[in-house]
């Protein structure tokens, strides 16, 4: 697997000496790492070492102290959210992952914003571009809810799924804002064995289909199952990175982060 | 389904309504519109002018009424609100079916009436508003008996010359009634060799003055003219006697309410000159004392505030003159009350109540011309100055 | 069924006229169609992208102004002394500039406000209706500012040569307001039904998730913002041809109140919210008026919009489909999704 | 020069009071999320209650306003109870409607009992002024000025040093810990709407007997405390006084040096400048993401 990977090692994603200061806490001190494409990098660390921030920053949420981004060879420091979005790069969200008051489908068409073709006259003046748009919109939306397995569920209201369920809806959003790199936050958090193992299939289908994924995630055995490498955060700097049998055996690790005992979040907390 | 039953649900209550107003429309009385502010910022004012006309009303039966029946006052709020004052006209002619209103109290409130006389033709007695477009815009169904500014800075002329001013500021509230008289009373002022100073405006709902003031304070003109209500002209009086303001302070507009001042501004209220229409406290020096002193004898008699004499009077005018109005035509009905209006000729308790034609020809609205005085406040009473 | 109520609805009061005499009721029925349209901009904004504009009556009193100073003419100078005149141009085309005019303060407020979001968007646009209001009551040269402007001319459709046609009768006035509000029924029920309303949803449900999608909140907002101001211009517009005189009193705040309470009451976020709850507000004072004393129609006003809050938190729109979901057991989602499927 | 100092003088006596009526709203709004639109009545409440009190009652004037404070700090546990406890977690519009339901309410109720002229209180101040070279303020405004900051004062001591004022603080900061941490929510909420109540209430109270007192004097004070809470910051005492004052200041010099019309236009000015100079730096919050 890490072999098919490293033929291509084309970088896709390069953070630079970023760093990020909240007044006089630092978040992140330096941090430098890159994805290339097609590869599956986990960010992993401590509470608190920094992991989202580092999305939030990657994303357009939040602006570098310090350092670059870029994707595919384009600075993404100043960007707004939206614009990092239609640059192709997509995220999840660890908590509210969903629009609740809103049905899957529903949800999946809000994913659907930026294939959308009909401009404002069209709407207005209920144009047939507007009808043939949404018609696609649609049928979109239905093969992508196939595609992650909740298509059952699909007029029902997302704040009524199940909390695997809803992570699985937040995934389908991300996919269907058309991306070329997914960053997931702790997608399986909350997520039983059954549907951590589907949730794992399912990744494995996206990287087949040639998606550049990072992910956030605690849970350790789906991690090392799923990565081709990866980068360990604690107190907001790297303290390794390499393929996953490397990190499990890499003593600063397993002091810093494993050595207070394999975390797995509380399912459904 | 649900909109349908809740559109139904509306339409029946409506029909409902409109039937149950429609029952109402036997003329054992003749009905007269009232149309004032009873809620909303006016509401003071509009209740003193809806409690005067309820003595007219109730002097006027106790004597058998106008044409052999009694009259009965609709009286509707117009919160102090333009929309609502329209609608509430609409609802007096063609609910209620009166054929005369009196109303509106303030300038934009009669404005916003005005269309509704034109279309239905009912005339409206204006008792109290005193914008100028309301005589000028062409509209035959209004009869006004307060003065509009320019004509109580008219009167103001005959007076000028023993204030002794040669430079005025003005100090007036930001409505259609203070801006008027501040532009009317400068025309007049001017004409007659004073120089203006300060033009300055104070919100409607303002409270605090000092800031106006004490630009005022630091001016060289001797002379303040203020146009405002008796609340707000409080305020000014107590806000100028704290910045230490010595100058002379004339008031104009009908609405100062002096005996309010004396009562709310004390001592601040002393050496002030006070433009006004009617004179209740002298009531022998008024056009026709017998009926001041029956008026403030009800007005009393009901436990009211003497101070709203001076505001419930033109309400009490105001019926006087439609039902005069009434008894010239012959008939209760509007183009009858209309037409009849221009024979009215009586005294009222400002003066005598006589229309002359204001406004484009072939369309003038009336006007009457009542009597101004000027009275001053001295150590906490009021007196007629010698001038 | 469902997608055929509107027009039900629509053929309903296109028939009040026909049966109903009264002119005060039909009087009530203009007025208060007027401020239905005012309520559903408002809805756009408060309903679908979770924006509360309390300063929503500034566009209504803009347009009001524009529309009425365009079919009055106006003289003013301004500062340096250029001097712009204008000769009153017909009706129609001072209701068009009327909205055009408050779009485009739509879209600079939006621009400038939007920066800002929750109470503290709530107290910025108050401030601007209130800047707004100050500035018609303080120029007096274009405004007539307190003396306000009068003699407004009715709303006439036409074109020199071709004829034209007046709307002055009450009955003509009543399909004109009808006319516009189905209009801006439509644009609004097009727009929220789209890919623009999800996008608004999105944004009011969850601003980041949103943003992450790819959706340019900004715009989005901003687009609502303009629609929502050119409809409430337009309600200006009709209400100063209406009445026939406006003063810097149409940008109480007041109205606004007025606005928030049909919109909330009736349901925001449903198309048809703001008429149900425009009706009762619309007509609470007309039936109160012959029971009780001025200062009590208005406890009962008060009192009754907090019980509505209370008991129906939701609205009343909502809150019967929700009655009937439940009656016909067939699951039946939240309205905002059940007008969003219409279009499917 | 005389003309400034007056009013510079005229601004610190306005600004006291402003900020008082200032400090009430941003507690309430920064620790409840409650844009509370009957502020404006709990200070007409104020007044009416002292003219009810000083006159129809007979009490001492100083003590009349002991007990309007008093009684606006009941009544505002008494809204809070009844109108706000059973809407908790509802959406800020929500409240907010409710708390305009609850000004109509009130505005009517004080016109329904008191009518619609106004009234005036008299005070056992003298009336001639207190001039200090080309200045003069009038005895009462000195009081007025020196009970405002007495109850700023207390105000600030009662956040910053007492145990309740700890736990308002806490709540401010984050509801959820707070509350985790054993504060009692509910509690605290009681508090902080008496509390703002009866600081209206006060400001109501001393302006009163300055001022005429009227159904509508309510509408005025709330705006201009939405004014002055915006100036100064979310839930800040210090933002608050400081905002009363900029506003005191920025009405004076605009109404003395610019056009009386646009006086009370001044606040509003100010409030978009700070928008387009500095949409987020003065008071936004940061939203948590994720």
């Amino acid at each position: 697997m890490s072999v098919a990977s490293v033929a291509k090692a084309q970088p896709a994603l390069s953070i630079e000496h970023v760093a990020v200061h909240f007044g006089g806490l630092i978040a992140i001190s330096d941090m430098t790492f890159t994805v290339n494409e097609g590869e599956v990098v986990s960010l992993i660390g401590p509470n608190g070492a920094g992991k989202t921030t580092a999305f939030n920053i990657v994303t357009g949420f939040l602006r570098p102290t310090k350092g670059t981004v870029h994707y595919r060879g384009a600075p993404l420091t100043d960007l707004k959210p939206h614009e990092v979005a239609s640059r192709g790069l997509v995220r999840t969200f660890q908590r509210t992952s969903v629009f609740q008051s809103v049905n899957v489908f529903e949800n999946v068409m809000i994913g659907l914003h930026r294939r959308g073709r009909s401009r404002l006259w069209d709407t207005l003046l209920a144009l047939p571009r507007e009808k043939a748009s949404e018609r696609e919109l649609r049928t979109r939306a239905s093969e992508i809810l196939a595609m992650v397995g909740i298509e059952h569920r699909a007029r029902d209201l997302a704040g009524s799924l199940a909390y695997g369920d809803q992570r699985l809806l937040g995934v389908a959003m991300a996919l269907a804002a058309d991306p070329s790199m997914l960053l997931l936050d702790e997608p399986v958090s909350g997520m039983n064995a059954t549907e951590t193992a589907r949730f794992m299939e399912l990744l494995a289908r996206l990287r087949g289909l040639g998606m550049t994924i990072l992910l956030v995630e605690h849970d350790m055995p789906m991690v090392m199952g799923v990565s081709d490498r990866i980068v360990v955060l604690n107190y907001g700097r790297i303290i390794a990175e390499g393929p996953p049998a490397a990190i499990q055996g890499n003593p600063e690790v397993i002091r810093a982060y494993l050595g207070e005992g394999v975390k797995k979040r509380a399912r459904g907390s | 389904m649900t909109d349908k039953k809740k559109f139904l649900t509306v339409f029946a209550a409506a029909a409902m309504l409109s039937a149950s107003f429609a029952t109402q429309g036997f003329a054992q009385t003749i009905k007269i519109g009232v149309n004032e502010p009873l809620t909303g910022p006016f509401a003071a004012s509009g209740t003193y002018v809806v409690n005067g006309a309820k003595i007219a009303a109730d002097e006027i039966n106790a004597k058998g009424g106008v044409l052999g029946k009694k009259i009965e006052l609709v009286i509707e709020d117009n919160k102090s609100n333009p929309t609502e004052a329209a609608a509430v006209a609409e609802k007096l002619i063609t609910n209620d079916k009166v054929p005369v209103i009196m109303g509106a109290w303030g300038s934009s409130l009669t404005l916003a009436v005005m269309p509704k006389l034109l279309e239905y033709k009912v005339p409206m007695i204006v008792e109290t508003s005193s914008s100028g477009k309301i005589t000028t815009s062409g509209n035959p169904f209004i009869f006004r008996i307060s003065p509009p500014s320019s004509v109580e800075a008219h009167a103001f002329k005959d007076i000028l010359p023993k204030l002794h001013i040669k430079k005025a500021d003005f100090l007036v509230i930001n409505n259609d009634w203070g801006r008027g008289a501040a532009e009317d009373f400068g025309k007049v002022l001017k004409a007659n060799g004073v120089q203006v100073g300060y033009v300055e405006t104070m919100d409607q709902a303002a409270q605090d003055m000092s800031a106006q003031l004490s630009k005022m304070k630091s001016s060289d003109a001797d002379t303040i003219m203020v146009t405002t209500a008796v609340e707000q002209l409080t305020l000014v009086l107590k806000q100028a006697a704290a910045l230490g303001i010595k100058k002379q302070i004339v008031t104009t507009g009908g609405s100062q309410n002096p005996d309010q001042l004396i009562d709310q501004a004390g001592a601040a209220a002393n050496g002030t000159y006070h433009l006004t229409t009617f004179a209740p406290w002298f009531p022998d020096n008024t056009p026709d004392p017998k009926a001041t002193n029956y008026f403030l004898g009800e007005w009393k008699k009901r436990g009211f505030n003497f101070a709203g004499a001076t505001e419930s009077f033109r309400g009490y005018d105001g019926i006087r003159t439609i039902v005069a109005g009434i008894e010239k035509a012959g008939k209760a009905e509007p183009a009858a009350i209309a037409a009849a209006m221009w024979d009215v000729n009586f005294t009222g308790l400002n003066g005598k109540i006589k229309f002359e034609k204001q406004g484009p020809a072939g369309k003038e609205s009336g006007q009457s011309i009542p009597n101004v005085y000027l009275i001053k406040i001295e150590n906490g009473k009021i007196e007629l100055p010698k001038l | 069924m469902k997608r055929y109520l509107p027009w039900i609805a629509l053929i309903a009061a296109a028939s009040i006229p026909l049966w109903l005499h009264d002119p005060y009721i039909l009087n009530a029925f203009i007025t208060t169609g007027i401020f239905i349209i005012a309520a559903m901009s408002l809805n756009l904004l408060l309903g679908y992208t979770g924006q509360l504009n309390l300063g929503q009556v500034a566009f209504f009193g803009i347009g009001a102004y524009t529309s009425a100073l365009v079919s009055l003419g106006f003289d003013v100078e301004l500062i340096g002394g250029i001097r712009v005149v204008h000769e009153p141009w017909p009706v129609w085309t001072g209701l068009l500039i009327g909205i055009v005019v408050s779009a485009f303060c739509g879209y600079i407020v939006g621009k400038l406000s939007f920066r800002v979001r929750g109470a503290y968007f709530v107290i910025v646009t108050i401030s601007f209706a209130e800047v707004v209001r100050l500035v018609a009551l303080n120029w007096v040269e274009l405004t007539q500012g307190p003396l306000a402007l009068t003699s407004i001319p009715p709303v006439t459709l036409g074109l020199p040569g071709l004829g034209y046609y007046d709307f002055f009768s009450k009955q003509s006035y009543f399909y004109l307001v009808l006319g516009v509000l189905a209009i801006s029924y439509i644009i609004i029920s097009r727009l929220v039904n789209s890919r623009t309303g999800r996008a608004m949803v999105a944004l009011k449900e969850n601003e980041s998730l949103a943003v992450s999608v790819g959706i340019d909140v900004t715009s989005y907002l901003v687009l609502a913002a303009v629609v929502s101001a050119g409809i409430a211009g337009a309600a200006g517009g009709l209400y100063a041809h209406y009445l026939k005189i406006i003063d810097p009193d149409v940008f109480l705040f007041l109205y606004t109140v007025t606005m928030v309470i049909m919109v909330v009451t009736g349901g925001k976020g449903t198309l048809a919210g703001p008429v149900v709850g425009g009706l009762i507000f619309g007509f609470i004072p007309v039936f109160s008026r012959s029971f009780v004393g001025p200062e009590l129609q208005w406890i009962i006003y008060g009192v009754f919009m907090i019980v509505i809050v209370f008991v129906l938190p939701e609205g009343i729109v909502p809150a019967i489909e929700k009655w009937f979901a439940s009656k016909d057991k067939s699951r039946m989602p939240e309205s905002t999704q059940a007008q969003v499927q219409d279009a499917s | 020069m005389t003309e400034f100092l007056q009013h510079i003088v005229n601004m610190l006596i306005l600004g006291s009071t402003y900020a008082l009526l200032g400090i009430g709203l941003t507690l309430i709004f920064g620790i409840m999320r409650v844009v509370n639109f009957a502020h404006g009545e709990l200070y007409a409440f104020g007044a009416y209650f002292v003219y009810f009190v000083s006159i129809l009652l007979g009490l001492n004037f100083f003590l009349s306003i002991l007990v309007a404070i008093v009684a606006g700090c009941l009544l505002g546990a008494l809204i809070e109870v009844v109108l706000l406890r059973p809407m908790r977690g509802a959406d800020i519009d929500t409240t907010m409607l409710i708390m305009i339901g609850a000004m109509i309410v009130m505005q009517n109720g004080e016109q329904y009992i008191w009518g619609g002229v106004a009234k005036s209180v008299n005070t056992p101040f003298p009336q001639a002024p207190l001039v200090i070279g080309s200045v003069s303020v009038s005895w009462l405004s000195v009081f007025v000025f020196f009970a405002s900051l007495a109850l700023i004062a207390a105000s600030y001591l009662l956040i910053n040093r007492t145990k309740l004022g700890k736990a308002m603080r806490a709540t401010f900061q984050d509801r959820d810990t707070a509350s985790l941490m054993g504060v009692n929510i509910q509690m605290i909420y009681m508090a902080t709407f008496a509390l703002g109540s009866s600081l209206a209430a006060a400001a109501g109270a001393l302006l009163g007997p300055v001022y005429v007192i009227s159904p509508q004097m309510g509408n005025i004070a709330s705006l201009k405390a939405f004014a002055i809470v915006i100036l100064g910051g979310l839930g800040s005492i210090g933002g608050a006084t400081i905002g009363g004052f900029m506003l005191a200041f920025a009405e004076e010099i605009g109404a003395g040096y610019i056009s009386s019309g646009y006086r009370d236009a001044m606040g509003f000015l100010i409030i978009i400048a700070v928008l387009l100079f500095k949409p987020t730096g003065l008071f936004a919050r940061a939203e948590r993401i994720g």
